[in-house]
């Protein structure tokens, strides 16, 4: 058939997202067949560093290195924020600690903290869950939260946010990080921790405004990533998805933050 | 052979018959080779793309280090010991639960259920033997996991003993059908002889049967083995896949497939990583060439027994 | 005939299936002698004997009909311990059938089943048997070795001393030298011979020369049915029934 | 004697008990997969294309992807295997060499599919650059079955007694015709068992096909064998594993892996009946 | 011996591996006759009728030397074309081995891979060797059916007529009434004196009285040796080697 290819990888975090996207792009341009799959941000970036696709999806920012790597192979990621994203610290219902700082949060994932009751709770061992190592959030979280530390080796690391939802739901001890949506998807089976940055910090709970305003401290962008400026096709897709009625609307929807207004212009100047 | 193909003629039929068997005989050595060739590339391929890793000086820290990091912002640390601890365990659990109950089954296949219950029964392994692995792993993720929470009260739904289990009844269909076979080729004279002797047949089973159809039965485990060994999926949603050390079953554990399957995605062909992968690929090829081997042999020993 | 009857048939007859092998059967085994079985392929040698140890209650298809009587009493009745019975039975196969565990097992195994479980006395029973069988100084050095690693005729007669381990008072022999070469079989024979002093030995063979060498009695056997029975003499030198002296003669089989 | 037959009694229950270990686990399995799936299953299951985030629509593609990878795998992985199995049996020379292949092709039809995925993406994907397609994923199953076949082959042409074989030559057959009117007609059958069920294996196989070539989501079926395609196995792990909604999208997981048991087993089940209508036809 | 020389073999040896299994034999099998090849299992009868049509070349381990003339020609002379010698040279094996098919089938194969493909002609084949092989009558109504269903004894006349069909000059025959009973033994029988009109045939037998029966000529073996060869009857009336007495009055085998 004479449609353009568009493939389209990366962030599990985004994978339902980059799914819905293409089911409504469709609706509206039928010159393109998409097709969309997860993995991880890493995931995403490697191979579109391999030159096997043409958007890689990232819950985070590219690395230098990778940049450096992907130039050397003659490919040059462009990138584009999409939408904002929070990351919810849940735990069980019956965690009966609600707010956390991020000194407290880098002891449990690197393994300083060990027990609820250092934490003003009751005497249960933490146990631990995280992402992948290809997730993006598992990157965003080590940067932002952990300070580049190393995660504790016995940290569970599971292949997606709902598994990790599952896991801390049906877990009376366990904790884990995962986008808001998710949290928020399954509100009545968690709890829901309200994060401080400093000691002193005023802690915040993860909803939508929060997030939008970047009130609440684990708040990131995400990502995608074209090889150049895109043209064509992928150029109109790229739009689309900057779209306030098009992929920003989707975004929403499955409860993710839209872009304000001056950064979606700020993006579509690098679209020729 | 000097052959002329437009002078042949009706009588030259033997000669096109000898040509004809010539040709075939080339053309099906042609895929022989092709087969072959397959095969070979793949074992040059993954040494190709395995062995530099070794030789970047990381070889010595990949067999003995403890931390498997390689995303490590700091460090990047390649230690194959957690994974081979955690596919050991694995499998260990799965034998423990497995050889009893695959080793009792195929006893009463072969020589005390009704020939109709056998007919009935060997279909129905059959089926478990066809089930993809990914069903097995969405069974233990969803309702096994739970099932062994409320049961042992376990800190992680997904923890090595559940994997054991679902690998467990993964190897029964391979343990009970070939140790059946086993025991079924035992000669009917050995049975006679035994019972002859005035022994029942109980112990007609335990002492002449089992022991004559052992080597059969070990192939059969050693085979099972093998196949926990490299079930990927399985494990893959079932385990929790924590590369720690640790010896407790109730506790999260990733294997070796398990770490391919998770990180092959996400690295760059050519980095330290990707090599790293084709490492333990290589040191995963070569536990399962080993264990098949010797499943190859000591069934090689059965036969030449009869 | 004035010996001792150790095996006595009555009118037994046997099927597989609806396929008759045995029919009306009458037939007195003496204590103490060898009597050998002979007849065409197929006339149905095994299966009778077969019957004397009950080993056709494995084949699902069979049915008896009849009685037998050993030492007087029926075996086919209700109240007859099969176990028991193939105890006081010994048999012996065409093929040699050494279980595959050491010399010793072989022979010590059901014995210890049967509750002799005193290493020394089983020490006993093993040499004893072994020598009965002539075998004792051909393996004494490696009664750990591996049975399977004997000759064929070593095998055979491993098996005879098995046999003999568990006491029997009869020992049922099938074409125990088919598979044997010559020199083997002569052994063989000569074991046979030596054996008919203490115990009452049936043996079936196709070899005629060889039931000749071997019994003192001989029951010719013809599609399932005894042709004749007598002193193995009379029936090679002087058979009464011509069906008898063709097959004897070489005229058919 | 009375406590032997009582302890033979206890130890025959409990060889018993591993049987129907065996049939509860099955029945188990098949009831939870049934009673979750069986209400999903309709026509426009069937033939739609999913929706909503995989919620609602149906799995046409999956199961098209799924089909057309195993024709392709099959159409590769056939003709190599029971040709070299032929030439295997019935023309190469014992010697070193032959021995070295059937070493060889017996220990790999135990290697890991994953590393066969690892190969796969390295050679067909990248050094081949096939990139990531149908076609790879292919290669990279057929090469994974290949020795499963030869061997079941192998074992097959084995299985027709040499009396055949010399009789057919003992009339002045050539060793071709010997093969291919008086082996292969009886070998066949059991040949393409051997052949179904590796191929049945191949179709559930996800590790493999996750590094070459499976989608998580296409909007329009591949056009071609160099286009990614969607596969039952990887949707299934996708969503039972990443989905945001996961009791949402679980029916969707029964109906799917409901949809591939019946591939699976459907390909089975004519391996067994093909299986025992000629081993009942042949009885050497 | 005065008739023309069929097979003559010329100080022929054969090794399996490291096994010899023939040691320079030397023999001449006259035309148009029965000769029959007796002697104790395992001596090496089945190894030389199977060099007679080149059946060893499938044994990979088998090594040949010396010469066998058929005809005058060398038959493992390079340019010797092994399907053609194999169409001259017919075998019969000890058990029965009709090809699965149909009746007709078994027949008509052979002669339509041999180039007749004419269907008319093919019927008068297969209506001419089961005559020959005296099964016509008893097939002639279910040609189509198939050839396992018939009984031993019919199957293994089925491979004779199968043999005969390739139009041979020389039979050979590895046991062919073994796996039978008497009654199809002496149809066999019946039917190889026949052929030994128009055929040469070799035949094997374990059966003594068999050899008695139906050859011209017989040939003792022993342990990879011909110890023996001459005129039947006068090697069973008078043999000149005391190994022949002893294993045809039966002293051992
Ligand atoms: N298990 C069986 N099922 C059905 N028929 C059988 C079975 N065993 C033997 N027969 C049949 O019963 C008849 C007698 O067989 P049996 O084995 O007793 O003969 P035999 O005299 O021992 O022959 P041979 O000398 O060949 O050993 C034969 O026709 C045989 O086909
Ligand atoms: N394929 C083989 N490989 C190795 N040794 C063999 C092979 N075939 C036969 N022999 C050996 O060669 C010798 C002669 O065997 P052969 O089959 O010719 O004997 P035979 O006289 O036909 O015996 P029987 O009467 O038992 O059929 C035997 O010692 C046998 O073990
Ligand atoms: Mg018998
Ligand atoms: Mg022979």
């Amino acid at each position: 058939s004479t449609r353009t290819k568009i493939k389209q990888k990366g962030s599990d975090t985004m994978l339902e997202l980059a799914q819905i996207w293409a089911e409504e792009y469709v609706k509206v341009n039928d010159n393109v067949t998409l097709s969309v799959s997860g993995g991880g941000s890493g995931t995403g970036i490697a191979q579109m560093i391999n030159g096997q696709i043409d958007i890689a999806d990232a819950s985070r920012p590219i690395k230098k290195h990778e940049i450096a790597i992907a130039q050397s192979q003659g490919i040059f990621p462009v990138e584009f924020r999409i939408c904002l994203d929070g990351i919810a610290i849940i735990t069980s219902k019956n965690i009966d600690v609600s707010e956390i700082s991020f000194d407290q949060l880098q002891g449990i994932y690197n393994g300083t903290i060990k027990n609820w009751n250092e934490l003003g709770g009751s005497n249960l061992k933490i146990t631990v869950y995280g992402r992948q190592s290809n997730s993006g959030t598992y990157v965003f979280f080590q940067e932002h939260v952990l300070n580049d530390d190393d995660y504790r080796t016995d940290m569970q690391p599971l292949n997606g946010n709902s598994q990790i939802v599952d896991a801390v739901a049906g877990d009376n001890d366990g904790i884990g990080y995962v986008g808001v949506a998710y949290a928020e998807n399954r509100a009545s089976e968690l709890n829901i921790l309200k994060v401080k940055e400093g000691e002193n910090a005023q802690p915040i709970l993860p909803t939508i405004e929060n997030v939008a305003t970047e009130d609440y401290p684990i708040s990131r962008y995400l990502y995608i990533y074209t090889n150049s400026n895109p043209i064509g096709e992928l150029a109109r897709y790229v739009r689309w998805i900057l779209d306030e009625d098009g992929g920003q609307k989707v975004a929403e929807n499955l409860g993710f933050i839209p872009l304000p207004q001056y950064i979606i212009e700020e993006e579509l100047e690098k679209i020729s | 052979m000097k052959f002329d193909l437009f002078t042949l003629k009706k009588y030259d039929y033997k000669k096109i018959r000898n040509l004809k068997d010539n040709a075939i005989r080339k053309i099906l050595f042609g895929f022989g080779a092709t087969a072959v060739i397959f095969i070979i590339i793949i074992l040059v391929f993954l040494l190709i793309e395995g062995l530099p890793f070794f030789l970047e000086g990381d070889g010595i820290d990949f067999f003995t280090g403890d931390v498997w990091d390689p995303s490590s912002p700091n460090t990047p640390r390649y230690g194959i010991l957690p994974m081979v601890l955690g596919t050991f365990l694995v499998t260990l659990g799965a034998i423990v639960i497995a050889v009893p109950i695959g080793i009792g089954c195929s006893i009463y296949l072969a020589e005390i259920a009704h020939p109709k219950i056998r007919e009935t029964l060997k279909p129905i392994i059959e089926i478990l033997a066809g089930i993809p692995s990914v069903v097995y792993g969405f069974f233990a993720l969803i309702i096994l996991s739970t099932w062994i929470d409320d049961f042992f009260n376990s800190t992680t739904k997904l923890n090595a003993l559940t994997g054991s289990i679902m690998l467990a009844i993964m190897m029964l269909p391979i343990i009970i059908s070939l140790s059946e076979d086993a025991i079924r080729s035992v000669p009917q004279e050995m049975k006679e002889a035994s019972l002859a002797l005035g022994l029942s047949k109980w112990d007609t089973i335990r002492g002449v049967v089992v022991p004559a159809a052992l080597s059969g039965i070990t192939a059969a485990i050693i085979l099972g083995v093998a196949r926990a060994i490299g079930e990927t999926m399985t494990v893959l949603m079932a385990t929790g896949n924590a590369p720690v050390i640790s010896f407790d079953m109730l506790s999260s554990m990733r294997t070796m497939t398990a770490t391919i399957a998770i990180e092959m995605g996400e690295v760059p062909f050519g980095s330290t990583h990707y090599h790293s992968l084709f490492a333990v690929g290589i040191v995963l090829f070569a536990i399962t060439f080993i264990v098949n081997f010797i499943a190859d042999r000591v069934m090689k020993r059965f036969r030449e027994k009869y | 005939m004035s010996e001792d009857i150790e095996i006595e048939t009555r009118n037994l007859s046997l099927w597989y299936g609806d396929k008759q092998a045995l029919k009306n059967i009458d037939m007195k085994i003496p204590e103490e002698k060898v009597t050998a079985i002979i007849g065409p392929s197929g006339c149905g040698k095994s299966t009778l004997i077969r019957c004397f140890n009950r080993m056709n209650d494995i084949i699902e298809i069979c049915r008896v009909k009849g009685n037998i009587l050993i030492d007087g009493k029926d075996i086919y009745d209700k109240t007859m311990d099969v176990v028991e019975l193939r105890k006081n039975v010994g048999m012996v196969f065409q093929k040699p059938n050494p279980f595959p565990k050491s010399i010793y097992e072989n022979i010590a195994y059901a014995t210890r089943i049967h509750g002799i479980k005193n290493k020394k006395k089983l020490n006993e029973i093993v040499e004893k048997c072994l020598k009965q069988a002539f075998l004792w100084d051909e393996v004494k050095d490696r009664l750990d070795g591996s049975a399977r690693s004997l000759s064929g005729g070593q095998q055979q007669r491993l098996c005879i001393a098995r046999a003999l381990a568990i006491e029997p008072k009869i020992i049922l022999m099938d074409e125990p030298c088919s598979a044997l070469d010559p020199i083997a079989t002569a052994k063989i024979e000569e074991l046979i011979r030596y054996l008919s002093e203490k115990y009452t030995v049936v043996i079936v063979t196709h070899n005629m020369q060889q039931a000749a060498r071997v019994s003192d009695y001989t029951a010719y056997m013809y599609i399932g049915e005894v042709i004749e029975f007598g002193k193995t003499k009379q029936i090679f030198e002087n058979p009464s029934e011509e069906n008898t002296e063709n097959y004897i003669t070489g005229r058919f089989g | 004697m009375k406590w032997k037959t009582i302890k033979e009694h206890i130890i025959y229950s409990l060889l018993r008990l591993s049987g129907l270990f065996i049939v509860c686990t099955l029945a188990i399995l098949l009831f939870y997969i049934l009673s979750g799936g069986i209400g999903k299953i309709s026509w426009e299951f069937l033939t739609n294309f999913p929706t909503n985030g995989m919620m609602s629509g149906g799995i046409f593609p999956m199961i098209l992807g799924t089909l057309s990878l195993m024709t392709l795998t099959m159409l590769i992985a056939l003709p190599l295997g029971i040709f070299s199995a032929i030439y295997l049996v019935e023309y190469a020379k014992p010697g070193r060499f032959t021995n070295a292949i059937r070493l060889a092709v017996h220990n790999l039809a135990g290697v890991p599919s994953i590393v066969y995925g690892l190969v796969g993406l390295g050679l067909f994907v990248v050094f081949l650059g096939l990139g990531l397609s149908l076609v790879s994923a292919a290669l990279t199953l057929a090469i994974m079955v290949l020795p499963i076949i030869i061997a079941s082959s192998q074992e097959a042409l084995r299985a027709v007694p040499q009396n055949i074989r010399e009789g057919a030559l003992a009339l002045g057959s050539t060793k071709w015709e010997t093969t291919c009117h008086h082996v292969l007609p009886y070998a066949l059958p059991g040949m393409l068992t051997g052949s179904i069920l590796a191929l049945s294996r191949a179709a559930g196989e996800t590790a493999p096909i996750i590094m070459t070539g499976a989608a998580f989501y296409m909007t329009h079926l591949p056009s071609s064998i160099f286009d990614e395609f969607m596969a039952l196995p990887y949707s299934i792990y996708t969503l039972a594993t990443q989905s945001s909604n996961a009791e949402a999208t679980r029916p969707t997981v029964f109906g799917a892996i409901l949809v591939l048991l019946l591939i699976v087993l459907c390909m089975n089940l004519v391996a067994i009946i093909v299986r025992n209508y000629y081993r009942r036809k042949y009885r050497w």
